[in-house]
């Protein structure tokens, strides 16, 4: 149980009131994002993201096998993340805990429900063999905003990854079958104000958090609140709001570095 | 989520309910004879028992916060309570289920009272039919009233959703499965705050807007439910004495 | 290791001396019990049994599987007991301790051993296919005598089951088949009184337990003594007896509660 | 279970045995060098050692009384100790047994002396044919003497059962699988009290009695054996001084 | 974290200055080595070997599964070796720890890498069903040199094995088809001297850990170096020569004790 | 090990190496911004990160000692450096790799200077291609150099092996795989001392030593790679002052 110095939480509270943030950021900047891909050549897919300091790999390995029986000619996808005590001094080896398990889940769903995978386009034999997707997300360096860092190495990973069907002699290897993603943004609310991707200093004094993940459209996606803090109404739609227009910026320079 | 059902004839769901009616509810709290607080509360095909224990010292004792109180709400589901067997035990959705549960609580109960205590908050849903985690939060809530916790307000979970293209409240079973969107929310009643929201699916901003408005107005209806099995629990005491 | 304080040890051990217990029981007596059926939805049977405070719940889920290799004409049947924490302040979340393994295993030889279920009627393709029961024990509030309410919840939810042979595409639900099922008496003995049925207080006390199962015929068919205490002979015969003529009584209460 | 097979002949039991007779034992106290105390036990085709650690503080601390010493037996099958191999490490049934083993020697052990302390008595079965709960806790009490652990008596382990409707004691491999009752006991020889009792199978209550007399009597027996051992490990050190 | 006498370190460094062990031994010296096989019944092969005081049984048990699909035509091996709190004080019940772990690696690899075991002779149909070999050693009484002592019962234990055909309805038992094994001679270092096959006490104050793995021509089949001290390049030669003439004494008795 | 693939053709590797030639190595110190000291290095087909923490109190408690630091490096393959998938967590290869890392790690570090502390080391492979022991070795010393930790000299790590009866320096993938035999060292530099060293396969005494040459060769060769990588660190670190 981590008690943040007071000093640090009146430091950045009393910014916060002057409308600013420790780095200079506005309310609802995102850091400096860094996408590469194709870094892992033992994986279907790959990617690096750095959000700031925060540093996450995704990687995507494929293999062949039985469809759940409920949805027979659909491939199988399942999301893994580690925080590795790499990343961080507060991480410990071992089963994931809550965060991890959280973290994980929040990415699993935001690419399942908004069924960013076209599933029945993975199916070999119909109630036999099937594409099984893993996405396994390392986290290496840890300074805010997993959420955010995670879904998009994620997606950038997904983006560039090959079905490896020469490996398994199933023919050609060809782009892993995929529709527009969702971009997840995240927020956090302290001392009354609600910033866009928290540094580590703004997330250990946070009250509130929301993600939202967003289409092309602007249409909702996905969303996740967490922390025992409150959001009124209002806030919420606030931040939807800028949610759908930072998501719209970070779409683009996914697709860049994706080369579409 | 795929639409192979229809789920909507003639504005009206599968199963009779108009677009802004809730489920059956039924509350009653008090019902655990070890528990300091507990509830049982059924909604629809749901069936959810919430039982409190503490304020206690936090064990193990690294989780100990010795400014305040730690809320450790553990949401359950019994083997039998689903179609297919549950294996016991924790799998990560219960975890996620926890840990959002407890955040939300968290949110209400005074605990600058006791710090160094942990409030544990059991919350075994024995029969499933969609809309768990609401269920369960919301029985969660009475047994914590029942327990004596002091709370700045009794926290209550309702969700809304999308079927057929209609916002509806309160999905049910089918209305979970095939239909386009869910989004469980929780307030605090008297201020109207969002203690908990999550959503998966598809909802345009207006659509939102709509959905969250239902939600929150099944809250409120839920509310009221909630403060009457309190104080029917009282009177009990009431008249027995 | 809870120590039971003195004084309630004292203040039950002298009524006892005078013949008397607690909640005005005498010695032989079970606390009032209670049984109702069919109240999970989602179970192929299920029960909820109160013996005083203490509250049971049993669930029975079937599967279709594989018969074990050495018996591929037989059902295969499985019990866990859960000592969830809602239950007792004492039990803690977590893989099941000495306590709650005891307590399934004596559950499931009192079922197994006695061959309640008639496991050659649950084939369905000899050695390929079986119906597979799941008996799930959840106890809710303890205030003593798991032993003997896990076992009632069990027989009361398995006599009221329907194999859900519709479900699985093979004909018409039909009730599981059922032989007539021993019923569990548990006693304890402490400062030398043996009683019947012990509450929690008593069982806190308690040095040496004894169930034992008896049949319609005061048949023996399932003994485990525990505890560290021990029992003559004489106190075993004695507690024997007893167990046969209170089986009887509750016997009784158990058919007309699943209506046979 | 099941009687496809005849496990009486002309009064005699498959292994020519009457209906009883004990199988073959042989006891050997004092045989590991680490241990505190030890002692090796063949019984039939069962072959068991048991090591004793302690009194010694217990860990982890939580599980610390007080007022007395606690037993921790730890019964294990060897993963080749039967037919199929069996997983390493414990599962329900080796729990199981372990309760009720530790049980049984915590009567006698003059638990009293040693405060805090735990007593750790290790039963390592590594060739297995029926009945290795009675030859573990029999081999056990051996360990503990050897390791001068206080008693008030040596606790000893035997079994009765019935067989095509007849009751013997000591039920070998194919009696056990395709018998009709197994009743093991244990008591404290000088008192005849009764210190572990189990019965899974079907017995009237005549029968039942008649097993109970069996298995006591196959007690006292094993008891003398038990001394014999104990005393040669004596001898031999007497000898070497 | 056990911290050793500073006494016993002195002593055990005093005699090694004049060349002495407290056992009396030469450097060189292996203890008495005991082998005994085919002692427990239930195995398809079995020994028991002491070195000294410390004892091991090994145990082979064989069943009949599928092959690995990257060599279908070859039956599968798997080691495990438990440190039971039988065996010390030290030891404790639960999962294998680093220690056991590496035990178990080290005896796996040297029967794995140098092909004792003709796998390619245990197919029983290619791709479908090879005979799998589950080498479990059990750790009785640990008085030092446990890789020397698992290693020697392990393959007195496989050397002894009869293939269970008749069992699976495969024809008759036959013997386990072998190569000639490579013997393991472990040495530690202290205090600048290096001595062979450590007793209990000298292992706890050894600094660094050889182990050396020699074949009938005086060729190396394994070595593991393990603690934190270091060898001289010298040094490691020294060990491996000695450890080759010891490896042949060893070897003549193994053989003399599986009647080879 | 088979060898159905031909090593060697002309004298030359596979990927055209001569038999004393190392893959190409690239070495990048303080890459991470959270860990206290860190590493990223490239081998071959290897990448590998190493990060450091410490000195700080070791926990669990019991872990402590009393008279020095211990040091916990934890090696760990990411699910996807691999061509099947491997599971996430530890395994019984990287539990062994960690415990020969650590020990290699503890000769160097000057121990005594923190009791009761921990140096944890953290090696993730996130590209695996042969040789992965030694690629983390050689970044954690890295890794621990630029945490500052007092170390009495830079360890590092090489192999050697037998391809086609031919010792040559730093196995490749498919020379690992259908190599006759592997040989990874570690040596501290300074002394030449060796602080790891495995082996398995098959070679005579005079492959041995070829091999223990070639590889302790290689150890000086990365060695210098080391150097430079925490110079550069230091010079830029140096430019921004």
């Amino acid at each position: 149980m981590t008690i943040t110095p007071a000093i640090k939480r009146d430091y950045i509270a009393n910014l916060a009131k002057d409308g600013k943030r420790a780095d200079g950021r506005k309310f609802e900047d995102f850091r400096n994002i860094e996408i590469e891909t194709g870094i892992i050549s033992k994986a279907e897919g790959s990617a690096k993201v750095k959000i700031g300091n925060t540093l996450v790999i995704a990687g995507i390995k494929m293999d062949v096998g039985e469809p759940y029986p409920d949805s027979p000619d659909s491939g199988v996808m399942s999301t893994a993340a580690e925080l590795i005590p790499m990343a961080s001094p507060d991480f410990e080896a071992g089963p994931p805990r809550e965060d991890a398990i959280e973290l994980a889940r929040v990415v699993d769903r935001g690419i399942r429900e908004s069924e960013i995978i076209e599933v029945d386009k993975l199916c070999i034999e119909p109630g036999e063999k099937v594409w099984i997707i893993f996405i396994d997300i390392h986290i290496l360096d840890y300074d805010g905003n997993l959420f955010d860092a995670a879904s998009l190495a994620s997606l950038a990973a997904l983006m560039t990854a090959k079905v490896p069907a020469k490996r398994f002699e199933l023919g050609e290897d060809y782009p892993l079958p995929l529709k527009e993603p969702p971009i997840s943004c995240t927020s956090v609310k302290f001392n009354g104000v609600t910033i866009m991707d928290p540094s580590l200093d703004e997330e250990e004094i946070a009250e509130a958090r929301l993600t939202v993940a967003t289409d092309e459209k602007g249409d909702l996606r996905a969303m996740q609140k967490g922390l025992n803090g409150s959001f009124s109404v209002d806030e919420v739609k606030k931040i939807i709001k800028v949610s759908i227009d930072t998501g719209k910026k970070i779409r683009e320079q996914l697709y860049k570095s994706v080369g579409k | 989520m795929k639409t192979d059902i229809k789920l909507l004839e003639n504005g009206k769901r599968l199963d009779g309910r108009k677009y802004d009616e809730l489920r059956p509810i039924k509350i009653e709290a008090g019902v655990l004879h070890r528990a300091e607080g507990s509830c049982y509360l059924e909604w629809g095909g749901n069936k959810v028992l919430a039982a409190v224990y503490g304020p206690r010292e936090a064990v193990p004792r690294h989780t100990q916060n010795p400014l305040r109180a730690i809320v450790n709400a553990r949401y359950n589901m019994a083997a039998f309570s689903v179609d297919d067997r549950k294996r016991p035990g924790p799998d990560r959705r219960s975890r996620e289920i926890s840990k959002v549960i407890s955040e939300a609580l968290e949110n209400v109960i005074i605990l600058e009272n006791f710090p160094r205590a942990s409030i544990d908050v059991n919350i075994e849903v024995i029969d499933a039919e969609a809309g768990t985690r609401c269920a369960g939060l919301t029985a969660a809530a009475v047994a914590l009233v029942d327990a004596g916790i002091p709370m700045r307000d009794i926290p209550v979970s309702c969700a809304a959703g999308k079927i057929d293209g209609q916002v509806v409240i309160d999905l049910g079973k089918n209305e979970d499965n095939y239909g386009q969107a869910d989004l469980p929310v929780a307030i605090s009643p008297r201020t109207g705050e969002i203690l908990l929201m999550q959503m998966d699916g598809h909802l345009t901003m207006d659509e939102f807007n709509q959905a969250l408005d239902l939600a929150i107005k099944g809250c409120h209806i839920i509310s009221d439910l909630q403060k009457k099995a309190i104080m029917e629990k009282y009177q009990k005491i009431t008249e027995v004495k």
